[in-house]
């Protein structure tokens, strides 16, 4: 792969040991790029563990009735899935993936600004999730409570919930320490004359969920902190038998929780607007704007919570106020959405599988934050609050939009981070059963909700029963789908073609590095004049 | 155009047609212009890409109409939730309890049952007690829901408008059982209503008697009376049985008398059969010692 | 690199030992306070004693006076999230 | 900052930069600071519903702590604060005893703070007043709550006098072998940094622990 550049005294990252070899060259690397690839290798084999347990629910909620496992089963079945989910795959998925591997790259930088803390947080990531899964052998099994642990039940059942909830503070830990690298990496490490406002859209998107990663997660620490103390001592802090009030458990939860949907969903914007921007040949249409509603977004999303707790027994005005902020964040998402859509208008549009994606994540976020609309008005979430739409909703975001992101990503940085191709072909076609399987599992559970089935269900009334078996069909779909996509990029190693450096035509510094990145990324630090997409100077 | 089946329905319903439809307008025009787009500024057609101006009134424009669209959602959403939360005076008062995994109806004399049983037309407040952990009452033909909080007090009204049977679900995830966490609203007539409400309980069968104190207790969620094993032991064999219990960490013999059985309701934990999870809580509340015998006396006919 | 948040200011010895005894004497200012009765005011003078106490610790001893501004606009911004948390939480529970 | 990859055998393009930011390192601490903020914050909005839902209970429980303890126990901390910001100036005036037997004083401080948190926890205990003790049980919950949050609260903060005066200990064994020089003390100024909000926090505990009654 050396040779493949104009001066063959580069030497990659992949081939640059630092005097270690086998394993130790990656688990003690303090690289960016390795370490974002310590990332994407744990963090999809967790998908994958996280998705076999999506594929074994919906195979029991195929029929009604008793399919193949014991409620219990299934109720550990769907809280494994959901940690797994959440915290494992979907909040550090793309920033601490494609964060650590191109942030420093696309701001000019050699690293980011503390390589051993970035090591370190990888590590409490890794204990994290062995501590979440030990529960599959330790205690009286998984924990049964759901990923949200809500008090008094995550309290008073026998299951491991205390290993979970442990595992959660971990992993908040790295995700904490995660946010703090990237925000010291960007004031301290842009390369001279990189601007604040000539950073690519991505990195900006990363500078605003590095906020929330710091901000909001200590709050989900010491909650489970004190869930944990509760289980252990009974301390009793949101038991009511002990004086406590279960409701402050839910406000303390989703103080961090909903920020953390905005972590999950940034950076995904980031990677659509790089992707878009790249494959329109255009510059990004409202640079400025879309910079700012990233910042926006994070900061409104704070302040909309209590939306989760429409039901709970909140006070009347306090649900009125939380809906109407409810409201008020879903605008800068739409301004996204417009600027995404007018920088389509007059370019030059490659349509390859990384825009494949990105435009199935633009489909896919309207409606899942279309439906979000429809969750956040009081009398209709008051209908299907907990219902099966919820969950449809819930994937369309987050699977709809940051899983295609995760995979756009992939898809359009690969080149790059290995020097390699991947089969555009089948990367296609994989795209297509994806997206259709998609559809056919998560939309027949908006309509199942709408017919008023609660969410978290073992058993169902008959009259659900079409919607779950059309939904367990997609869910093959999808599977097979994903197998191709993963597939298609593993055989990318064996076929071994090689990458050039700038394979789209992108504008953006990491594609005017080496192909794949030295492990200094640049020769010289570069001076930057120009733009992020400059694509028009000619 | 609206369902009647209860007086929140068309508020509600108006509210999700409202909001899904302008959000299908929109889903529809961008996702159109998305591929239009595509089409058309294909690099085959449009090998060079166009420096397009940024124009600052489009931004505005996209920020505005938003912004009046979506409060226009939330005033349909707010106008069909207000008068959820506007409870009337006269309602029919009725304690619904939720626990672990049933539900039962307390009504104002002291009736109690297994079933919602109201009267067409007239308003019912449901006052929520839940004595372990959350649950939600849910009925989705009336579009209503309010979680059972343990320890505070929420509650809910409806004024059911249409004759017939409706579900009641549980919408808070509560443990195991908790998709079989069902119940049923029945709407009846006046008339109807009157006649089971003044109707006075014959209780010279203590057996069944009993039975139904475990019926109204939600006792049968847990407990089968065929000798299926649900969460807890069946009641079927039970009476005089010998079972293998735990107290504390001391394994012991006892035989299922009256004592044991009182012991089991009134302080579940203390002496555990060790194959069965300890999700029991205490009823001391709820059942007397009256209640007790007739439990027995039914516990006693389903002996063999 | 961008603006230095570093700097090499020197705090003299005697001004430090000055705020050492501010704060000595806002100690026993809050201990004396808490024993005369104020009624609903009797906490939220507390509060705000700790809150000056607070702020002469992170002006003197934290060097946020003379360190870049960004750390005291980062502080305040976190104030302010923290303010929202109990603000909104607040909104739920005071009208219950 | 690529901190210590080795690469000999590498062209010299690959040298690692063994740059220096002081500033990146000071606004690392003061990130995580914020993190540790927000922690207790979401004590502090715990405490705050739980007081106000419960005043009579709490204002019961406060006034069974001993106001003495909590007063000495600020005292300490508020001097030890300052000795950490004197050694600072003092290492900066290349005054390098001084800085470190500054330091040790402020470790000396921590250990006394502990072990009045000793008795005074030690004491809380005999008289059963601890989640699952004879005195505690019988309270009423909101009193339990104040207890709780008591034990709670200090505790977390104990911890973090600990982890902080560890973290003092090593910085002054850093100035005694000359890593932390007049002109090169992030360290020293970190250390102190962590150690000042252990001070802060205890600053808002002890007035809403001790001196609500």
């Amino acid at each position: 792969m050396t040779e493949n550049n104009s001066t063959a005294s580069h030497i990659s990252y992949l081939e640059e040991t630092g005097g270690r070899s086998g394993i130790f060259k990656w688990i003690l690397s303090t690289d960016h790029k390795r370490i974002g690839l310590l990332y994407l290798y744990s963090i999809a084999t967790f998908f994958i563990v996280g998705a076999a347990l999506g594929v074994m629910m919906r195979l029991e909620l195929m029929n009604p009735g008793q399919q193949f496992v014991k409620p219990s089963t299934y109720n550990s079945l769907f809280t494994l899935h959901g940690v797994i989910m959440i915290f494992l795959f979907i909040i550090p998925g793309i920033p601490a993936v494609f964060g650590n591997f191109m942030l420093p790259i696309l701001i000019g930088a050699k690293d980011v600004a503390f390589p051993r803390v970035n090591l370190l947080s990888w590590y409490l990531y890794v204990i994290g999730a062995i501590f979440a899964l030990s529960t599959l052998v330790f205690g009286n099994g998984p924990a049964d409570t759901g990923w949200t642990f809500y008090a008094p039940y995550s309290v008073n059942t026998e299951t491991n919930v205390s290993m979970s909830v442990m595992a959660a503070f971990v992993l908040g830990f790295s995700s904490i320490l995660t946010g703090l690298n990237f925000i010291v990496t960007i004031h301290r490490m842009r390369a001279p004359g990189m601007t604040w406002f000539k950073m690519p859209l991505f990195a900006w998107s990363l500078y605003a969920t590095a906020w929330i990663q710091l901000l909001a997660t200590p709050v989900i620490g010491i909650t489970l902190l004190m869930i944990f103390a509760e289980r252990l001592l009974g301390v009793g802090l949101f038991d009511p038998s002990l004086g406590g009030d279960p409701i402050l458990y839910q406000h303390m939860f989703w103080i961090y929780s909903h920020p953390a949907v905005y972590v999950m969903v940034l950076p995904a914007m980031g990677v659509i607007s790089e992707v878009v921007s790249t494959f329109s040949q255009r510059k990004i249409y409202g640079y400025k704007a879309i910079a700012y509603s990233s910042l926006a977004i994070a900061f409104i999303g704070y302040f909309v919570w209590g939306h989760h707790m429409f039901t709970s027994g909140m006070s009347g005005p306090a649900r009125i106020i939380f809906s109407i902020l409810t409201f008020l964040v879903a605008i800068p998402s739409a301004v996204k959405v417009f600027n995404w859509i007018a920088t389509l208008y007059g370019g030059s549009i490659n349509v390859k599988a990384p825009l494949l994606y990105a435009l199935g994540f633009i489909f896919l976020f309207m409606i899942g934050g279309l439906t979000g609309l429809i969750l956040g008005a009081l009398a209709t979430d008051v209908h299907l609050h907990d219902t099966v739409f919820v969950v449809g909703h819930f994937h369309y975001v987050m699977f709809g939009g940051t899983g295609f992101a995760f995979m756009a990503a992939i898809h359009y940085w690969f080149p790059k981070m290995y020097g390699i191709n991947y089969n555009m072909k089948r990367a296609t076609s994989a795209f297509w059963t994806i997206f259709f399987g998609f559809n056919v599992m998560y939309f027949p559970m908006m309509v199942v909700g709408v017919m008023g089935m609660p969410r978290r269900y073992f058993d169902y009334l008959p009259e659900f029963h079409i919607p779950n078996f059309i939904s367990t069909i997609g869910s093959w779909i999808l599977s097979v789908g994903l197998l191709m996509m993963i597939g298609n990029l593993i055989a990318a190693f064996r076929k071994r073609k090689k990458a050039v450096d700038n394979p789209w035509n992108g504008k953006t510094l990491e594609w005017s590095v080496n192909t794949p990145p030295t492990l200094l990324n640049f020769d010289e630090i570069p001076t930057i004049t120009k733009g992020p997409y400059e694509y028009h100077e000619q | 155009m609206f369902s009647q089946a209860s007086n929140f329905v068309e508020g509600v319903d108006k509210a999700f047609l409202i909001i899904s439809g302008i959000s299908l307008v929109f889903l529809i025009g961008i996702t159109f212009a998305m591929i239009l787009f595509v089409v058309k500024f294909n690099k085959k057609r449009n090998p060079v890409a166009k420096n397009v101006k940024e124009s600052r009134s489009l931004e505005i424009v996209w920020t505005v109409i938003p912004t009046l669209l979506v409060l226009v959602m939330f005033y349909y959403g707010w106008a069909g939730y207000a008068p959820m939360r506007d409870f009337p005076d006269d309602a029919i008062q009725v304690k619904a309890t939720g626990r672990m995994w049933s539900w039962s109806f307390e009504y104002e004399n002291g009736k109690i049952s297994p079933t919602l049983i109201v009267p067409i037309d007239k308003a019912v407040t449901l006052n929520l007690y839940s004595p372990d952990v959350l649950h939600s009452l849910y009925i989705p033909a009336f579009r209503i829901k309010e979680d059972l909080v343990p320890g505070i007090n929420n509650k809910m009204w409806f004024e059911a408008g249409i004759l017939g049977e409706y579900d009641i679900l549980c919408a808070e995830y509560c443990g195991e059982r908790h998709s079989y966490m069902l119940s049923k609203v029945e709407v009846l007539t006046q008339e109807e209503y009157d006649a089971w409400y003044y109707k006075v309980d014959d209780n010279t069968n203590a057996a069944e008697a009993g039975l139904k104190i475990l019926q109204v207790n939600g006792c049968v969620a847990c407990h089968s009376l065929d000798g299926t094993r649900l969460v807890g032991p069946s009641f079927k064999g039970l009476w005089y049985s010998t079972k293998t219990v735990t107290t504390g960490v001391v394994s012991r013999q006892v035989t299922a008398d009256e004592e044991y059985i009182k012991e089991s309701i009134y302080n579940p934990s203390k002496d555990m059969v060790d194959t069965y999870p300890k999700v029991m809580i205490s009823y001391k509340e709820s059942i007397n010692e009256e209640q007790l015998k007739q439990i027995n006396a039914y516990l006693k006919s389903i002996e063999k | 690199m961008s603006k230095e948040p570093h700097t090499n200011h020197i705090v003299s010895f005697s001004n430090q030992l000055k705020v050492w005894i501010a704060l000595l004497l806002l100690t026993w200012l809050t201990v004396t306070i808490a024993y005369i009765d104020f009624g609903n005011l009797t906490l939220s003078i507390a509060l705000l004693i700790a809150v000056v106490k607070s702020t002469i610790v992170l002006a003197y001893f934290m060097h946020l006076k003379f360190d870049s501004k960004i750390l005291t606009v980062f502080l305040i911004l976190v104030i302010v999230i923290f303010a929202v948390f109990i603000g909104l939480t607040f909104f739920d529970y005071a009208l219950r | 900052m690529s901190s210590s990859i080795s690469n000999s055998a590498i062209t010299a393009v690959h040298q690692v930069d063994e740059h220096r930011d002081d500033g990146a390192s000071k606004l690392g601490m003061w990130l995580f600071l914020f993190t540790e903020l927000i922690l207790f914050g979401g004590l502090f909005l715990v405490y705050s519903i739980y007081r106000l839902m419960n005043p009579e209970a709490f204002a019961a429980g406060s006034s069974h702590l001993d106001v003495s303890i909590g007063a000495i126990n600020t005292i300490v901390l508020i001097t030890s604060s300052a000795t950490v910001a004197i050694s600072i100036t003092a290492i900066q005036l290349k005054r390098k005893k001084l800085a470190i037997n500054l330091l040790l004083v402020t470790i000396l401080a921590a250990a006394i703070f502990m072990v009045n948190k000793y008795f005074e926890w030690g004491h809380k205990f005999e008289l059963g007043l601890f989640p699952g003790g004879d005195a505690f049980n019988v309270l009423e919950g909101g009193e339990k709550l104040f207890y709780v949050l008591y034990y709670f609260m200090t505790g977390l903060h104990g911890l973090h006098v600990i982890i902080g005066a560890a973290l003092i200990g090593w910085v002054a064994w850093e100035v005694k072998v000359g890593k932390q020089t007049h002109d090169n003390f992030a360290f020293l100024e970190n250390a102190g940094l962590y150690w000042h909000l252990v001070d802060l926090i205890w600053i808002f505990l002890f007035p809403l622990m001790y001196l609500i009654a």
